[in-house]
């Protein structure tokens, strides 16, 4: 099916139609009985919304902005941020955080770097631990989800065990417990500790996805044709199942920043701060949060505006790849 | 049902047994500790042996583990070295517990009156600007970070208008403990100004508290309202020429609240991790500032009891929102 | 920005805020319990407390914030002269030493009773030296100062500085020890060996300290201790986190000028801060250098201790061969720019340090000047001691914050840039300070390089000095691999037994310059000087360099 | 088939129209985008006691015309325009307070999905009462035996114990029967019912289409059958008029229309259905789907999908014409212009 063909762009927008204008469920059924193809129609028709929908282009734009910055930012900071430029100026009683300057916009830190060099640069960083705790998170609940969902009966139940254990402790609590029993805290103990929290929820939902995967249609047509199990799980659940986990993933990059910076909060971060990390900046900034608030507004903005990017992105694209939320 | 039940409990007793192995054997095998927490800069190698075998580190760890597990068994989970040394962690855990009961409840109070009206109104109106509005209050309240929330509120209220208490449970106006849950114990022995005291400490810790819980009920009210107004049966309500009244009470939200109890449950569960960062703003005596607490002084004891109880009550209150569920889902109830 | 961001906040707790107007007046009335006599003075001061007190038996704490609270309610036979480290008569009116040193008599103060009524007299202190030395199983681990400065227990006199007790008379007490040390008797000034009531003590099973798991469990005495101070204790309210003291109307000095004493245990630095602001609290201990300033514009009061302190960069010979090398020392000691680093994260009044003590302390050599800032020094010393490359592990606790040290991670990151700037390489580590850093750093000697530093406990050499390096066996120093180890360690214990202050004091500054000039086993980095924070409506608190200060001098205005 | 005098409060002339729908046109908006008309100038009468049938593929507006007229149709986001004069008022022009008041009272609905349809968390008793509480003003309690008697008529085994279960305690069937309860509680003039079987066994298919043809004929409700499938019309319809792409393209007496289908598309759907009576004949499906339409606007819907399709059906705009009691939107009827 081709979007130039003008009678496909109506059957779209009789879909689209129903979707939008909060119509009943019989609009959508009538619709819905003329999709030959369900699955590429959906992906398809997904893309279409989410091209036109503000909330997600807001998102992705955020993103993407983002992303770009983290990927430059070493070449576009005006300042190298672990060196001290204005430490000469600092005082801790009369001057412990020097303000802007010619070259030096911002300010400066604590320690006389350039706050804006720090900012710049602390994206870095932020994706960083964003996109590893989620890998991190993901590949965890991968290997648990996978060997549930597609085997079932005991594996099933032994790694449901193990996932509700995890489960069983409040989310964030886990990662503060991980993070404060790390022997030895760095930047890679805080992804971990984060991505721990992920870890059973992707389970879940691999699980649970992969189960409907299971007794769908194409499954056991696959297996009727006598295709491997293994065959059968890679190429015929897995990637049917990836729609909401990749959603979830980028809600997860979201609360993975959060959740970094409140394990900072509590002196559980990374203790090295020679590379920014905007968390860590904000966890820091307590110090000096009541004289010179600015030192953890600017950070605390960074986390607040990418993590509503993501946020926004992956709702939108929840919904865009939800069918039962198109209406 | 009864059956249900108790192998639910039974899973949770299992889910607790593994989790304090896990933990036990983890913290046994991290550096420091209670030893160096307890000497400090003053520790000798002397002094350091003598504090490991007073208090048996030096015997094999399985030793240990017996020993942890058959005092346990008698209800003491060891005495505190950090928090309140000691004490028995479990007392901690007790007296501390109904500080952050009282401020999950007010909390959850708030998210839940305020969330599922507007959820509900947000979907009647979706995509006006009401609904637009709410929906993006929403999401920035989910990527506010708890903490720094928790501090704006009390830099702006308290320190700034001095409306609120900067910190604390209560004023130090002397009053009578019962049940420290401080807000009924002045209602009990009708000291009414350390209830409205204790109130008057709970505002702003609770109200960084249900940022979280308000944003999730919210737009879980709001997309299961959306979902179910685009029901058939609602249809049939609004065929059948029901009152408004009648369609929004008994069609619309007696369904739509069916997936948002199951969220406030979780919410429920997860305002202890929540907790942990309000309480340590504010200073407030419960449970989390007891953890953040015991993590800096590597209280291991208090540690192990306070995350145990974490998951005992988290799988509880799993346990109550299923039956919650069952009682107002006929589907599940008369299956 | 901060203004605009929280105004839907503003309107989200206005519904709450209603709820609880009501209460709005009552909350404004003064926290206190009773009328006070005077009209424009408050009947209770509220101090700030960083963290819970562990015991209110003074010989079982360990910690600061305990003997804040127990500093109140109880006193030794030797006090603290206000405002100084030196010692004055407390419950002791005079102590003289048999001509051996080794006999001690004090002439007790007459007239005092306990806070239960219980007369103070000879046999008391006697009790009560029995009582501390004659510690069993794990009383003695949690007697953790008896342990440190007088060595063992009962069970094992011979390691024992402290060996018997007489009341030859209601008056006198007689206390032998086994030898001469500068620290006697000046360690009876310490807290944990105040006095206290011997019947209480009995009836409250006072001993009775148990292992259990990780832990200790108290005994019941614990939570009410019955000592001679002008407070005693009224009630800790675990639950609300506060601690009241009244006055103790059996003291036998004046009366408190203020009734009653609250202690609020806020944990958190910038909490304490605001409530000072607020006015629930009328004080605190040692606030961030960071706030001195914008305290002091608020109208507090800002009252800077003397340094009483060392901060100073260990180095471990044993675990990095090079270190045995003097001019490999020299050349750290060259590189590290401390002036920059005491100007820009030290308050004002902290200062380089040139040996391993602070001025305050008798035996400190005047004439020793810190290394310069030299970085051209420190190449050239390198390049002589053939260490160009030189790579050093340099660690740094993290969740902590002390007084000589108040930001370590900073102070490390400007260390390691200094040193990096001479070309030495170094190895980023750090851990927990209750993680593992301090077993690292002393047990396990797993560090090359490491900060750490020593707040006095009285003015003795011996307890900075004696502290570092006496212990030839085990120090952190890891002096036993240098050749001038064994010396340092026996001249040490000869200068503490020297009986003649002004012999003592020379001695001790010769070994301060030795250390500097010839050892330097560490770098001794500054001292810095800690501040209390009041509003400025207290009047009347002395400031102690030992940071013990007593409150009974300290009145509220309204 | 025309109104039998068993109609008990009303007394019209079966000349009279109960509801007639003139030139209803649903037009679906929405911000940024061409609207687009699901129902275009649809006109059709109901007279008591008759039986009407909407007849179509799925998309061409049936429903949609069932949803205008009761006013069920979302408040935003369409445009519904014509008349729809029920009892002497447009009911397009109504209030919602006013259309509320006439839902359930005079006209009701029957739905597809009898499971979807029905509340799942309210048991089926309340659901029945509910309506006899809203329109009769009666008390729960008093509603109860009605119910009770309205479930035992719509064929209900052991209603009384019936009226405490839930939707999912039920077979499909007897969820059906329930929702006809529901609609026929208070007696309405006047029931639509949309798909009523297409979700059900043949078997129930069966059973419900002969209940509702005795309920109607019993009460003298007269019935608006929406269906794609002919088998039901057959059965059951006095009129039948085909629907395509939002228009009435054809228009007869069952019969007649049976009998002799005019247009291709009547045809088609006829020539579709397995029939036994003529085992040679074979089954010619309607190719393509409605995707392929055309606009109306200039030209007919229908041509690409034609059987005999001709050069005009795709330049200009069929008109309805009307002759006796059929009508017909054809450039190229089957067999032949008339």
């Amino acid at each position: 099916m081709s979007p130039t063909n003008p009678m496909n762009r109506r059957k779209d927008r009789i879909d689209d139609l129903a979707a939008t204008s909060g119509g009943t469920a019989t609009l959508v059924r009538e619709a819905g009985t003329v999709d030959e193809k369900p699955g590429v129609s959906l992906i398809a028709s997904a893309w279409k919304r989410l091209r036109r929908n503000p909330v997600f282009l807001i998102g992705a734009g955020i993103t993407l902005l983002f992303v770009v910055l983290a990927l430059v930012s070493r070449v576009i900071a005006p300042h190298d941020p672990a060196v001290g430029y204005l430490i000469d100026q600092v005082r801790p009683q009369s001057n412990p955080v020097p303000g802007p300057q010619p070259g030096f916009p911002l300010g400066a830190d604590d320690a006389g770097r350039d706050l804006l060099s720090r900012l710049i640069v602390g994206s870095q960083q932020t994706l960083i631990v964003g996109v590893f705790a989620t890998l991190f998170g993901l590949a965890g609940g991968m290997v648990l989800g996978i060997l549930a969902g597609a085997f079932g009966g005991w594996v099933d139940a032994l790694v449901m065990r193990i996932v509700d254990v995890l489960l069983s402790i409040p989310s964030l609590l886990l990662a503060f417990s991980i993070a404060a029993l790390a022997a030895r805290p760095s930047q890679l103990t805080v992804i971990i500790a984060v991505a721990a929290v992920q870890v059973p929820i992707f389970a879940r939902l691999l699980r649970g996805s992969m189960l409907a995967q299971r007794h769908s249609d194409h499954v056991l047509a696959a297996r009727a044709l006598g295709v491997t199990e293994r065959a059968v799980v890679f190429r015929h659940m897995l990637p049917n199942a990836l729609g909401p986990v990749i959603v979830q993933s980028t809600l997860v990059l979201a609360t993975s920043i959060i959740d970094a910076a409140a394990l900072s909060f509590l002196g559980l971060g990374n203790p090295n701060d020679r590379q920014p990390e905007w968390g860590q900046m904000l966890g820091k900034a307590q110090t000096y949060i009541y004289d010179y608030p600015h030192l953890a507004v600017y950070p605390a903005l960074c986390i607040i505006v990418v993590a509503l990017g993501f946020t926004l992105m992956g709702e939108s694209l929840r919904e865009a790849l939800d069918p039962k939320s198109r209406r | 049902m009864a059956r249900f039940i108790i192998r639910r409990l039974l899973q949770m007793v299992g889910v607790v047994f593994v989790l304090s192995l896990l933990l036990f054997f983890w913290l046994r095998s991290l550096p420091g500790g209670t030893v160096s927490a307890i000497l400090g800069e003053r520790a000798t190698p002397e002094t350091r042996a003598a504090l490991t075998k007073a208090l048996g580190l030096d015997e094999p760890i399985w030793v240990q583990y017996w020993k942890f597990l058959t005092r346990a068994l008698r209800g003491e989970f060891g005495v505190s070295t950090g928090v309140l040394p000691g004490t028995d962690a479990m007392t901690i855990f007790l007296d501390r517990l109904p500080a952050t009961i009282e401020l999950s409840f007010l909390a959850l109070l708030i998210a839940v009156v305020l969330a599922i009206p507007l959820g509900y109104v947000s979907a009647r109106r979706a995509n006006s600007p009401l609904d637009s509005g709410l929906v993006v209050v929403s999401l920035v309240g989910v990527a506010v970070p708890v903490f720094f929330l928790a501090f704006l509120l009390k830099y702006q209220l308290s320190v700034e208008h001095n409306w609120f208490p900067v910190s604390g449970r209560q004023d130090n106006i002397g009053c009578t403990r019962v049940t420290n849950f401080f807000v009924l114990d002045g209602l009990l022995t009708r000291e009414f100004d350390c209830s409205a005291s204790a109130l008057k400490h709970l505002v702003l810790p609770s109200v960084a508290l249900a940022t979280i819980p308000f944003a999730v009920i919210y737009r879980i009210t709001r997309a299961s309202v959306l979902d179910v107004l685009g029901e058939d049966y609602v249809r049939t309500a609004e065929s059948k020429g029901l009152n408004a009244r009648v369609i929004r009470g008994r069609h619309v939200l007696r369904n739509a609240l069916l997936p948002v109890v199951t969220t406030i449950g979780l919410q429920t569960g997860g305002l202890l991790a929540g907790a942990v960062l309000t309480e340590q703003v504010f200073n407030f005596g419960g449970i989390g500032n007891a953890l953040a607490v015991a993590f800096q002084r590597r209280d291991y004891p208090v540690l192990e009891v306070l995350i145990l109880a974490a998951a005992a009550i988290y799988v509880i209150i799993n346990l109550l929102v299923d039956i919650a569920y069952a009682v107002i889902d006929p589907r599940v109830r008369t299956r | 920005m901060t203004r605009k961001r929280t105004a839907p906040l503003v309107l989200l707790t206005a519904a709450a805020l209603s709820m609880t107007a009501c209460a709005q007046s009552e909350r404004d009335s003064d926290g206190g319990t009773g009328a006070s006599g005077a009209t424009n003075v408050k009947d209770t001061f509220t101090f700030g407390a960083a963290g819970a007190p562990d015991v209110f038996d003074p010989l079982y704490a360990t910690d600061g914030e305990t003997f804040r609270i127990t500093r109140q309610i109880h006193s030794g036979l030797l006090g603290i002269k206000p405002g100084t480290a030196d010692i004055q008569p407390e419950l002791a009116e005079s102590w003289t030493p048999s001509e051996d040193g080794l006999s001690w008599t004090f002439k007790l103060r007459q007239g005092v009773k306990f806070s239960d009524g219980e007369p103070f007299n000879g046999q008391a202190v006697c009790d009560n030296m029995q009582r501390m030395f004659e510690q069993k199983g794990a009383g003695q681990t949690a007697a953790e100062y008896w342990g440190y400065f007088f060595g063992s227990f009962s069970d094992d006199p011979s390691g024992s500085l402290y060996k018997s007790c007489e009341a030859p008379d209601e008056n006198t007490a007689v206390i032998d020890v086994t030898r001469t040390t500068s620290s006697f008797p000046t360690i009876l000034s310490l807290d944990s060996f105040s006095m206290q009531s011997p019947k209480a003590l009995k009836d409250g099973d006072a001993n009775n300290v148990q292992a259990q798991g990780e832990g200790f469990t108290y005994p019941a005495y614990s939570k009410a201790p019955v000592g001679i101070g002008p407070y005693k204790l009224s009630k800790y309210d675990e639950a609300n986190k506060t601690v009241t003291l009244v006055a103790n109307e059996n003291y036998y000095g004046e009366q408190p000028k203020t009734k009653t004493l609250v202690f609020k245990i806020i944990p958190d630095e910038s909490t304490r801060r605001q409530e000072l602001q607020a006015g629930s609290i009328d004080g605190y201990d040692l606030p961030n250098p960071v706030d001195w300033k914008g305290l002091e514009d608020a109208g507090n009061k800002v009252e800077v201790r003397p340094a009483f302190n060392i901060l100073y960069l260990g180095l471990n010979p044993e675990r990095n061969p090079k270190l045995k090398d003097l001019k490999v020392r020299q050349a750290i000691a060259y590189a590290l720019n401390r002036d920059q680093m005491v100007k820009t994260q030290l308050p004002e009044g902290a200062k380089v340090a040139s040996q391993f003590m602070p001025d305050t302390v008798s035996g400190y050599n005047t004439q020793l000047q810190p290394y310069a800032y030299d970085p051209e020094k420190a190449k050239s010393l390198l390049a002589e001691a053939g260490a160009e490359g030189l790579t050093l592990k340099f660690a740094f606790p993290t969740e902590v914050s002390r007084p000589y040290m108040p930001d370590p991670q900073k102070i490390h990151a400007a260390f390691t840039k200094d040193l990096e700037a001479v070309g030495i390489k170094v190895e980023q580590v750090s851990k927990p300070w209750n993680g593992g850093y301090l077993d690292d750093v002393s047990a396990n000697g797993a560090y090359d390089m490491w900060l750490l530093g020593w707040t006095g406990d009285y003015n003795a050499a011996d307890n900075f000095l004696g502290t570092f390096f006496s212990n030839l066996k085990s120090n952190d120093f890891h002096t036993s691999v240098m050749p001038w180890g064994k010396t340092l360690s026996e001249d040490l214990k000869k200068a503490d037994a020297i009986v003649d202050e002004g012999e003592r004091d020379a001695a001790y500054q010769d070994i301060n310059k030795r250390i500097a000039e010839e050892y330097l086993p560490g770098i001794p980095v500054s001292h810095s000087p800690p501040a209390l924070v009041t509003s400025d409506k207290v009047q009347g608190l002395v400031a102690s360099p030992l940071t013990a200060e007593t409150f009974d001098t300290v009145t509220v205005g309204k | 088939m025309t109104a039998t005098a068993t109609t008990p409060s009303t007394n019209r002339h079966g000349d009279e129209p109960l509801l007639s729908v003139r030139d209803l046109r649903v037009t679906f908006t929405r911000q940024g985008e061409e609207p687009f008309t699901a129902v275009d100038g649809v006109s059709f009468d109901v007279r008591p006691g008759q039986t009407v049938g909407l007849v179509g593929e799925s998309g061409c507006g049936k429903s949609v015309t069932s949803l205008a007229i009761m006013g069920l149709l979302p408040r935003r986001g369409n445009r519904v325009e014509g008349t729809a004069t029920f009892d002497g008022t447009d009911l397009l022009r109504l209030g919602s307070s006013e259309m509320r008041d006439r839902r359930g009272r005079d006209i009701a609905m029957i739905f597809q999905d009898p499971l979807s349809s029905l509340n799942p968390v309210v048991p089926v008793g309340l659901q029945v009462t509910e309506v006899l509480e809203r329109h009769r003003k009666m008390s729960r309690k008093a509603a109860t035996p009605l119910a009770r008697d309205l479930l035992k008529r719509v064929g209900i085994p052991d209603p009384d114990r019936r009226l405490k279960d839930y939707p999912h305690q039920m077979s499909g069937g007897m969820r059906q029967r329930a929702l006809i309860a529901m609609a026929l509680a208070c007696a309405p003039r006047l029931l639509i019912a949309d798909e009523p079987t297409t979700a059900l066994d043949v078997t129930i298919q069966a059973q419900i289409l002969s209940l509702l043809k005795e309920l109607v004929q019993e009460t003298g409700t007269a019935l608006v059958m929406i269906t794609h499938d002919l088998g039901v019309v057959a059965g059951l319809c006095d009129e039948v008029n085909v629907l395509y792409g939002g228009r009435i393209v054809e228009r007869g007496g069952r019969h007649e229309l049976f009998g002799q289908p005019r247009h291709p598309y009547t045809n088609g759907l006829l020539a579709s259905i397995p029939r036994l009576d003529a085992e040679r004949a074979p089954l010619t499906p309607i190719p393509g789907s409605v995707s392929d339409n055309l606009p109306w606007t200039s030209a007919c819907a229908f041509a690409p999908r034609c059987s005999q399709p001709v050069d005009v059906c795709t330049q200009r705009t069929p008109q309805l014409e009307e002759s006796g009691s059929r009508a017909l939107r054809c450039f190229n009827p089957v067999g032949g212009p008339r």
